[in-house]
This record gives structure tokens, C-alpha cells and sequence, in this order.
């Protein structure tokens, strides 16, 4: 029903060719405001925000349902960042002012925030160099964040930085929840592949009150860990949609197209590699669902079960979506037709949060190997 | 039947004082499988006991009706037994093509008389049976089959021979898919029928293995004698009972796929084998390769799960078994390559001590037939192709 | 000819007197590509100068004959002029399909006149050449053309259009596949014809592709006159001359797999990029695909060597090509892949300063392309299994 | 020639058949040595023995042309061991009277040497724990060296051994020439997957004089991997024979049988799939022939070299192999049919001297990453 009427809606109000005059408009935005609030009286962004601050307490398999539907339709939108990842990170972490200030505007989507963590060209939550020092009123922040998904367009940053040098890796950052109009950001939008739009923010002895800390000091990793795993999870349900509606369009394509006088779809070499692909999907579909179940039912222990379902997620749709391309020919390398917005969303989706490569390399540290 | 939470209380509570505390640890080799049948000489007392006592319970078909011997149990309280099974590390107290094939076969297309006939004995693990499906030259072309029963009034005889019979020796009766009709199309003209593997006129030969062993045989038919009664559905519409039948295979031979119970994870053994440097395999360049399997075996784990669960839920297997057919032989090939990279040197010996007999290399050459065994990896991606995704 | 370690010498210091020194490093862009043509505004003086140097020696199409414009040489002086570019590091001085495309096929199949017209100024870089093969809705099956060649007396015309000409809107010149013949069967009745783009009627329309540049055009044929002199071979034998300059149009996309010249090893920027940790690449798992894939590029650079060898000796190159495109094409698009993953988020940049300007990833999208243009992937495997293989 | 006359030779005396039989036979002997005295009559063993030690001086191409044609019949012999491995230690590192008394033996056939070099069930050359101590007249040997090519027929071993404790992995290892009926020594064969006989060596205070070092005391790792890498790429000339056998084999078989009433080489998944081994067969050719004209020409250079050679042709062969059983069927899978001894073969001569990974993080290493 969810995914049935979330499909409806993206494809009447947001299709592929939303995501195309977006980007043939040009400028910064990345995603619709007017899209996003159709969403957000849909009630999407409430739906894994606790009852209580305003949500629908709907858990996250409900949203790892509709990010799958985004996916086909390539819906830009900040469910990820604001309604999944950060919420997660406060509803996690987050003391019982900060939930109360935060979530139920998260949950209207009438506030977005989003995490603001990376700063090399490679996803490394653990290698912080920005400083959080004590101050007399709280802590002062000076750093250097890159790619901030949604980053140009949120009001609130959680940002991680290294409270304390002299622990060792893995401890001595905190997390702290930063107003995008303090004194001392600057945040520089930068357009990607596809027109999504990511964010360098540099902070420059950026003052924050004690209650910006988001959880305990020096312990901030965890909790990021925990609503990275959360992202990477719903990133894979969003990949999972993109894959099976460039799989679906290419095959309903080899049925229509015509070569050497008979569908391109007769030819038995393509219809082996597009069964191989089948079964491919169909285990995508289940680690999916299986990570959007432990993740409502289990939080502590989603970290393997992130990174299993990320790297096949990953090899998967990047493999269906260059297929795709392969069976469209010609007309498949042309921007005027849609098969190429596939290709190019899944690999920002495999980039972001860890590529394949990363979480095959986590999975195994995580078997103890 | 009993609510789900007292199902598994009392379970749990027969299972500790039936199961034998030898038939808790996981297999050691295949001789520690329990086929039954007439022929079959039980290893111990201890795994006799186990049939014996599951058997009496049903539960050696725990889904099958309980008139025939079977549990009679839904796929809820299933759940419920397999997982108090699972808790305990018990064995399956019975391996069996009677529950696998035949059995399911005969439940939705078998005559009255011979599910009463044929089911009973199969829960008590009293009959092994045969399958008779591959002919020598068909190969994957099953259709096309050979094997000629002819009608001679109050029963038919049977001539020609069939191929890849799993235990053909150790059989003591056979389903057999033969042509009834020839002036049929292809199709058409083919019947599915039991029959006694000592009848007159039925013989074996082994089939040797590349991996030195020969768990197949040749079965031969000279004028052996058919009942009437033992036709499964109706004369001459054995290629649908037929196909059924063959998408239980499929799943069954998918479940190669999955990590063995009781087996340790090919991480975990690499770890130990190879040694860590630094919290890593010593062999970097093999990780990727253990990593992406062991995701691929439990995703696959997970989606027979899930197909269960849709099963349950009024759904059709179907063409869904030719993609666990499929997936499940590669996975079980990738896992045996990998098993032997693992195991290095030591993996090719033949016979000595530290490859406990050839055990490691035999398996991964045996490996090399999943994908050839009950339809090639090529008839399932034809079946995929055109029945899932209806590619022309 | 001169002795080779005479013309080594020579070659060196003529080399050295006439190579300017911006021409002797690595190309940083596209734009750094000589192409030639009316068109054709220079980088640079030094740019010009380079190519009307190579061009008065022949050596822009070094092993063309000497009366065409070309340098004269045999295989194993070409090798010691390659060697000596390579040495100094020196910059092809041309890019040019008429070098690598049309003017092999006139060598072969073309009229004495045809030969003396085009060749000298395809040396010369004066005329740059586009490929009127490809049309709309054939895709693979290219003999499928619609293109229509009819005769009016003196001259034919030509109606229809292409699709997938390379910079058709920079090109002179075009060779085109037509129908000469429309009752002819399918591969008969095909001519291979020359003609001027600037003819009144040919028009070019650029198509943008996945990575936002635009290679290619479309480019229509409203009654535009052709010469009945420029016909290649003989008037509907034109598919003979279209197979043969399509091997060399495959083996020329081939070198795509090969690591462009003055480029770093693959390696060798991802432990740039990524850093090592105790000798190995900080990414443990992405070292396994980056060591496959410089050893399988450098192995094709030994093949083709080896197959340049075997021309040589005697041996056609016929279906080798459709190995090399194959091969080739599946290497650069493996290859821009690990650059997409060894750069990382960087590689997402479409137009910031980390990416030069959305270089790595428009290069990425293009690579995509290469298993399609020049026949599919599909198509060559299908020429190897068939012509190579003797499948049926 | 060299080819054709080889060709000829092993499908007239040791085709697949003569493995067979040997396999049939049972015992411990793993090759002939009636056909290894046909062999050598040709001067197979000579080949890459210089001259004045009663060899032919033709350098390694011919062997590894002659090691492809064993390949292809699978044919069982020494030549790996003795005249190709254990020359090239001898040539490249002997001193004159070593080369005077052991090289015109192995250039007849009448001698066997071989590598004793293994202690582990892996490939490790490095790590050596046999000892060699100084005694009066020269040496004390003790260790256990496994899976020994040859080790039960052979007259000569050149043994590893740690001669120096103190100085870092790589260096403190020498090698020694020990006759293998020397007092302390104890062989036990060991049968492998496909009839090849391997060794068990224990050495028990072997006493050796000082002229059974082979080159410069603490450095004999460096003319070990020397000599491995002559036999790695060997390995690889004689694996591209196996899969070249299997290969072409396979594609007869595709133009003959027939299902569904046509030959099953017409159907164009098995023609994609022999297509693209079709070309990575002829990388390895390529990779083949590159690496033994380096060898001849350029040695010190080679393992760099040897490692893209086989890690590529290894991969190649195991693909063509097991490829080669999947297109025959049922019948592939039976001991009746000879296609199956080509995978076992491939198998022993990827796992011998270092698989694909063993030599892939080789090659990584080597070239700096």
C-alpha cells in the first residue's frame, strides 16, 4: 500500500524528467522545496520519528520502502540526510531538548539537518581532523567538512570533531548539532554527476553552547557509525529501486526492439545475462528488507549487516545499470534518453557512505578476518 | 493444533529426552547421513534411535498430513520445529528423495491408493527411492526421452535405460519418467510410474566419478514388469507431474548454496588456516573473494526465507527454483574454490593425513556437477528467461 | 632503404631538430589533440609546426607509399621510428580517420585516381574525414542501411541520413555506406562513397551524450550530389570494403584498453591517491581489481604486438580486430571505473577544481560508449564465436 | 618444428592415456621413465643447458614450447623439476665444479634434481625453519620439507636452509645440494589429485661437505626465487597447454553434440562464453611467450614478470577447464571421460609455486602497491 501510493505520487509529481529540469535549470538547489513539502504532507519524513516528538513511528522499514521508490523515479529529496540519517542520530543520541526541538520539525520536514562528517575524497568517519575545544559557554569549532549531502540547503549540521587528542583512534570525537547560519560557516555548494548537490563547509572558530553536544563527549563515532549504517541501509533500498527500474525498462526494452528482424530479446546470450541479473536483484531484495527489519529491531548490531547489504547492493545495481546502457546501444549514451540518470545516480550512491570496496574490506574486519 | 507457544515448549521438551546426544554435532562426513531404506545399515544404534523416534512422531515429514504419517504441522509451527531443532544442533534424522521429490509429487497428483501405499513407508525411512529422469545422449533435453513402457493388458513392461540415478544401488524403488505414448509430440506421451527396483529386469551399474567416487548409476530395464496402479496423475501427462516435481530438486539442490550446518564460516577457517596480520587475512588478495561469498550465501539463505515465507502467503514457486538452482550450484562451486585456496597445498593431497582422506579435493571436484545435475545452469537461465522474465 | 641503425640514427636527430619541446610531453586534455582538417584551429605555433614537419617527411602515415605522401616504410623501420617518438616522449603529430580508417581502404580497394586525390592531403592533415556508417534504428545490424545512392546520369544523389559520425560537424569529407541497390539482397547492393561535407544538402545535428559533450552528430542527406568518380571498389560491392576498413576501425578502438601513453600506471595513482599502509595499498580490497586489470592491459598490448607481428609474417588481421575491440573496450571501461573509485568522492565533481572540471567522470560516462560504438560487444563476440571458432 | 615434432611425440607415446594408465597402476612412481628416456633422447632435458655442460644452449622458449605440448597430453615428467628448475639454480648460481658434475647429468635425463624448498601447506619461500649449522667439514642439515616436486624420484635436492638467524627475513637462507641418499633422509611420496607423486622430506642431521653450498651463504632466497620463477613461468607454458587442449576440445565437442535437434555450439550464450575465453586464451599466449623471451634475455627482471604470467594464465586455465566440463555435460563429470584430468591438472599447477592470490599481491607488491 505504502509503496504502491508512494509510487503513484513520484511518478505524477516527480518522474525522471522532475530530476531533468532540475538539472537543465541549472543552479544550486539540488532538490524541489515544492516536491518536498507534497512529501512531507504524505507524512514521509515523520515516519521513523517516535509518536511522541511528532512522528509517525512507523520504524525505518516503512522509509527504506519509499527511498526504494525515490530511487526509481530518481527523486531528489532530503529523506536520507534530514529524515533518516540525522534523525536517527537524534533520536539515538540526542538528550530530551534536543529530540523536542529537533525531531518534530524534522518530522513536518519543515527543518532539515543533515551530518556533516567527511572531509577527505574518501569516506573516513574515523579520521577527524576538526577541533572542538571547551570554551567558558560551551565549545568553539574550526574545521573543514566536504560533501555534506544536502549540505547547501539544511538548517542544523551535526558535525563531528575531535574533542580530545590524546585518545586513540576511534574515541576522542563528538558530535554536536551546529545552526547552518552560525557565525563562522561558509558553505560552498558543488554540483555532482547527476544535480545532486553536495556542500564544502569550512568552520572557522565557529562558538557553540555546551547542549550543542549530541551525546557523550569523546563517544560521537559510535552514534555516527550508527546513523551512517542507518544511511547506508537506506541508500540501499534507494539503489535497490534504481537498479530494478533500469532493469525493468531495459528488459521491457528487449522485448520491443527489433534487430536482424526479431526482438533483441530472442537472443539467448542476453537473456542469460539478464537472468543472471534476475537472481542478482532477488538477493538484493531480501538484504534489503532484512537490513530495514534488524535495523527497526536492532540497532547494535547493524553494522555488518550494513556493510554485507551496501557492498552487494552496490555491485549489483552498478552492474544492472551499466547493462542497461549496453542493451539501450546507442540511443542509451544519450542524454535525451533517461537510461543514462540510472548509471550516473548509482554511482553516487556507491561513492557516498562507503563504495563497494570499502564495505567488502568492513565486512571482513567485522568476521574477524 | 496446539498454540505456537506451547508447541514449542512441549517440542523443545521432547526433543531434549528423543534426540541422542550423538545426533547434536554436526555431521563428519557424508557416511554420517541417514538414508534409510532396505538396504541402508545404520551406523549406530544412536542414529536409529533418532529416525526411529522422529519418525514416530511424524517428523521426518513434518509438513505432511498426518493420515499419511506425516507432522501435519503449518508452516508457522515448521518454524517453530526446525528452529527448536536448530537450537540443539540436532541432525536431520532422515535424507531422503521419498520427502524431497516423490513425496510432495504423489501429495498433489498421486492417486489415493498410492499415497496410502507409498507415504507411510517413506516418514518411517523404510523405502529409499530412485530417481529415473536423465537417459544417456538426452542430457539436458529431458523430453526427449527413450525409455519405452508398453501396454500389455493388465500391466506394462518396461524397456531402455536411464542415467544419473543418485544411489541407484542402494534404491528399492524408482519414479520413473518414461514415454507411454510414442506417437505423442514430444511432450505429450510421457507417464511418470512406480515401481520395486528388484523387479526382474531392473539392474545398476556405477557410474564413476571424476572425483573417484560413484554416487550415480545407470539403471538398465529389460521387459521389467509395471503395475497399472503405480501410474502417478494420468497415463500420458507425466511431463506436468513431471516439472513439479523437478522445481522440489531445484530448491533442494539450491540449498547447496548455503554455508552447511554446523559448518564454520569460510572466514572463520581462513583465519585459522591462513593467520591474521594485523586483524587481517594473511592472504589480502583472497579476502575480497570469502567476503563477497559469504554475503551471496546468506543473501541467498535470506531469499529462500523469503520465498518460503511468500509460499505461505499463497504464492507459486515455480520458475523461482530454477533461480535457487541456479545461484545455489554457483555459490557451492565458488565456496569449494575457495575452500581450496584455503586449504593450499594441503588440498591436493589425495590421500593423506591432512586432507582426511581426499575429502576437501573430492568434494570440490564432486562441486563441479551442481551445475549440471537437475537441468544445467543454462536450462535454468532459459527457464528464467523466458518464464520470469518473458524474454521471447 | 636506408640500413635501420642508419635510420635510427638519423631518425634521432632529425627527431631532435624537429620536435619542439611542448610537442614531447604527455597530452593533459582533449584539446591537445591534433586532428587537422579546414577546420581545425592549432593549440599552439608549436602544434603546427610539429605536424607540417612529420607531414613533409610522410611520417604522419609513415608506412604509406612514398608517391602518396606517406613515409615508405616496412614494419621494422616503423618500429624504430615508434621507438624513437616513444624515446623523446613525442606526441602523435595527427589524429586522423582518414590515417587509421579511409586511406588503408583506398590503399586496398580504391582507383589510382582516388588514391592521388585524397591521400597526400590526409597525410598532410588538410582534410579530416567522417564516417558515414551508422543509421538511425539499425544499431548493430548496420547492413540494414537505408541511405539511398540513386544514379541521375552524370551523378548520383543521396538521400537519407547517419547518425554517430565522430565530430561530423569538425569533418571535410565523409565515407559513407549507402544503398546503391534496394533490390539487391540484403548485404548486396551496398556502395562505399566519398564526398565533400560542404556539398549543398549534407547537414549535421551534434547529439549530446550521458557526459554532457558531444562527440557525435546526426547528419542528413537532402539530394546531395556525389561524384560518380568517388565511389571506393566497385558500385554495390561497397559491404567487401566496409569489412575491411571496419577491421581497422576495431583494432584502432582496441588501443582504448591499453594504458594511454604518458599516463601513470593504475597503481601507481591509487597509491598516490590513497596512500599505502605498511607497503600495500590503504585499500586492501580494491588492489586485487587494479593488479587484474594492469596485467590483463598489459596483456593485450603484448597481443597486438604479437599480432603486428604475425601481420607481418604474413598472417590477415581479419577477426583478430573484433578480439582487440572486444578486449579493449571491456579494459578502458574497467578501467575508468577503479579511477572513479580510486579518486573517490572526488570523482563525483561535475565541475569543481578536484576534478578538473568533471574530466574523470565525463571520461567514465564516455567510456560506456565504447561497447557499443564500432559494433557492440555483442557483435564481436558473435564474429569471433562464428568466423574464429567455426561455431554454428 | 620444435612444437610440431613435440606434438607428435606425446600423442604417439604419452597421450592421455599413458596418464591414465599410470593413475590405474596405482604406486608412487607418478611419471615413466621409459617415456623420460625418449624424452631426453630428444634432448628435451638439454634444452636450456648452456653447451660446454653437454647441453643445447637453446635458453628457456624451447622448453616452455615443449612444456605447453606436455600440457596438452598431460603428460607427466621432470622436466619442470630437474631441467628447467633446478638448472636454472645451477646455471645461475653454481660454482664450475657444481655445474661440471651435475649438469651433464640432468642434460641426458640421467640425473633428476630438484627444489626442496616448502614447509608449509602453503607457498611460502621465505619462510624457512630447516637449519643448516657449521660443522668442521662443513654442514649439519635438519628440517622437513613438503610437497616436494618429484622429491620420491629424484637424486639430488637443492635444500633451503637458515643458515643465519640473525638477520631479518629474506636474507640468513642458503642452498645446498644434498644427494637424496644421503644418511638422515627420509622420503615419503604422497599422491596428488591426478596421479603427480609429491614428496615428504625429513632431514635429520643430514652431514654435508662445504661444497654442497650452492652460491653465497645467506643468500640463497634470492637464487631460489630465481629459480621458482623460471618454474613459474614454465608452470604457465604447461598450463596454457592444458587449457588450450581443454579449450579446443571443448569447442569440437560444441560443433558435435546435439540437443534439441541442433549442435549446442549454435546456441549463443555457450558462443559469447567461448568467445571471450577465446581472447583471454590468447592474452595468455601473448603473456606466455613475453615472459620465457625474458627469461632468456633479461633474468634479473623476471619476477615481476612471472608473477603477471601466471596469476593471468591461472585464472584463464581454471575458467577454461571447469568451463570445459560444464559444456560437455554429465559426461564430463565421469572418470571414463579424459576432460576432467585437465581441471585436476590445472588445479596442482595453480596451487604449486603460488596461486592467483599468492601472485596478484606479488605483482601488486612489485610494483609498489
Amino acid at each position: 500500500m505504502l509503496q504502491q501510493s508512494a509510487r503513484d505520487f513520484l511518478n505524477r509529481q516527480a518522474p525522471v524528467k522532475h530530476l531533468r529540469s532540475l538539472r537543465d535549470a541549472g543552479g544550486s538547489k539540488g532538490f524541489s522545496r515544492e516536491v518536498w513539502a507534497e512529501m512531507s504532507a504524505l507524512g514521509w519524513p515523520a515516519m521513523a520519528i517516535p509518536e511522541e516528538y511528532d512522528g509517525l513511528g512507523f520504524g525505518f522499514t516503512g522509509m527504506g520502502i519509499v527511498l526504494q521508490e525515490t530511487g526509481r523515479t530518481l527523486t531528489p529529496c532530503p529523506l536520507l540526510s534530514s529524515a533518516m540519517m540525522a534523525a536517527a542520530a537524534i533520536v539515538h543520541a540526542g538528550d530530551d531538548a534536543q529530540k523536542s526541538t529537533l525531531l518534530p520539525g524534522i518530522a513536518s520536514g519543515e527543518a532539515l539537518v543533515t551530518l556533516a562528517f567527511d572531509e577527505h575524497t574518501h569516506h573516513r568517519p574515523g579520521q577527524v581532523a576538526a577541533t572542538a575545544k571547551r570554551t567558558a559557554g560551551g565549545f568553539c569549532i574550526s574545521g573543514h567538512k566536504r560533501f555534506v549531502l544536502d549540505g547547501a540547503m539544511s538548517d542544523q549540521l551535526i558535525v563531528s570533531a575531535r574533542t580530545d587528542d590524546r585518545v586513540p583512534d576511534g574515541r576522542g570525537i563528538s558530535l554536536f548539532i551546529v545552526p547552518a547560519t552560525a557565525s563562522g560557516i561558509t558553505i560552498t555548494p558543488c554540483q555532482v554527476l547527476d544535480t545532486h548537490v553536495l556542500a564544502d563547509i569550512t568552520l572557522d572558530d565557529v562558538r557553540l553552547p555546551a547542549a550543542a553536544l549530541l551525546g557523550a563527549e569523546n563517544e560521537g563515532l559510535a552514534i555516527l557509525e550508527y546513523a551512517l549504517d542507518a544511511g547506508r541501509i537506506g541508500q540501499s533500498a534507494e539503489l535497490l529501486g534504481v537498479a530494478l527500474e533500469a532493469f525493468e525498462r531495459s528488459i521491457a526494452y528487449l522485448k520491443e526492439r527489433k534487430q536482424f528482424g526479431v526482438p533483441i530479446g530472442s537472443f539467448q546470450a542476453l537473456q542469460h545475462r539478464a537472468a543472471v541479473l534476475f537472481g542478482e536483484l532477488e538477493l538484493c531484495k531480501s538484504l534489503v528488507l532484512n537490513a530495514l527489519h534488524r535495523l527497526d529491531s536492532d540497532a547494535n548490531e547493524i553494522a555488518a549487516t550494513a556493510s554485507m547489504t551496501k557492498a552487494k547492493v552496490v555491485e549489483t545495481a552498478s552492474k544492472a545499470t551499466a547493462e542497461a546502457i549496453q542493451w539501450h546501444g546507442g540511443i542509451g549514451m544519450t542524454d535525451d534518453f533517461d537510461i543514462g540518470f540510472f548509471y550516473k545516480r548509482a554511482r553516487i550512491l556507491e561513492t557516498m557512505l562507503g563504495d563497494r570496496y570499502f564495505h567488502l574490506d568492513r565486512f571482513a574486519r567485522q568476521h574477524g578476518y | 493444533m496446539t498454540q505456537p507457544k506451547d508447541f514449542r515448549t512441549q517440542g523443545r521438551a521432547w526433543l531434549e529426552n528423543n534426540c541422542p546426544a550423538d545426533m547434536r554435532s554436526p555431521l563428519q562426513t557424508e557416511a554420517d547421513l541417514c538414508w534409510g531404506g532396505r538396504r541402508f545399515r545404520f551406523q549406530s544404534a544412536d542414529q536409529e534411535t533418532w529416525l526411529r523416534n522422529m519418525a514416530e512422531k511424524g517428523w521426518t515429514a513434518p509438513g505432511w498430513p498426518r493420515e499419511y504419517g506425516g507432522g501435519g504441522l503449518d508452516q508457522e509451527h515448521l518454524k517453530i520445529l526446525q528452529e527448536e531443532m536448530h537450537r540443539i544442533g540436532a541432525r536431520a534424522p532422515l535424507y531422503s528423495f521419498g520427502i524431497s521429490m516423490i513425496g510432495p509429487a504423489l501429495l498433489k497428483y498421486g492417486s489415493e491408493k498410492l499415497k496410502q501405499q507409498h507415504l507411510p513407508p517413506i516418514v518411517r525411512g523404510e523405502i529409499r527411492w530412485a530417481q529415473g529422469y536423465s537417459e544417456p545422449n538426452a542430457g539436458s533435453d529431458l523430453a526427449s526421452l527413450q525409455a519405452r513402457l508398453e501396454d500389455r493388458g493388465d500391466h506394462y513392461v518396461l524397456n531402455g535405460s536411464k542415467i544419473w540415478t543418485s544411489y541407484g544401488d542402494l534404491g528399492d524403488w524408482m519414479f520413473c519418467l518414461v514415454r507411454s505414448d510414442s506417437e505423442a509430440p514430444k511432450h505429450g506421451g510421457i507417464s511418470l510410474v512406480l515401481f520395486d527396483m528388484a523387479t526382474p529386469g531392473v539392474s545398476t551399474r556405477p557410474i564413476r566419478l571424476i572425483s573417484g567416487k560413484s554416487p550415480f548409476t545407470e539403471t538398465f530395464f529389460d521387459n521389467a514388469r509395471v503395475e497399472k496402479d503405480q501410474v502417478v496423475g494420468e497415463l500420458n501427462n507425466g511431463w506436468t507431474v513431471a516439472k513439479y516435481l523437478l522445481t522440489h530438486e531445484r530448491e533442494m539442490i539450491g540449498g547447496s548454496g548455503l554455508r552447511p550446518s554446523g559448518e564454520e564460516p569460510l572466514g572463520r577457517i581462513a583465519a585459522r588456516v591462513l593467520g591474521l596480520e594485523s586483524g587481517q587475512l594473511a592472504n589480502p588478495m583472497l579476502r575480497g573473494d570469502i567476503a563477497r561469498l559469504e554475503i551471496d550465501s546468506e543473501a541467498l539463505g535470506l531469499t529462500m526465507q523469503r520465498a518460503r515465507d511468500e509460499v505461505k502467503a499463497g504464492a507459486s514457486l515455480g520458475a523461482t527454483s530454477s533461480v535457487f538452482k541456479y545461484i545455489g550450484t554457483e555459490l557451492n562451486m565458488r565456496r569449494q574454490e575457495l575452500l581450496m585456496a584455503i586449504h593450499g597445498l594441503a588440498s591436493l593431497d589425495w590421500s593423506g593425513p591432512d586432507s582426511a582422506a581426499g575429502r576437501l579435493p573430492r568434494a570440490w571436484l564432486r562441486s563441479r556437477g551442481n551445475s549440471i545435475e537437475g537441468g544445467t545452469s543454462e536450462i535454468q537461465l532459459n527457464i528464467i528467461a523466458k518464464h520470469i522474465l518473458g524474454l521471447p
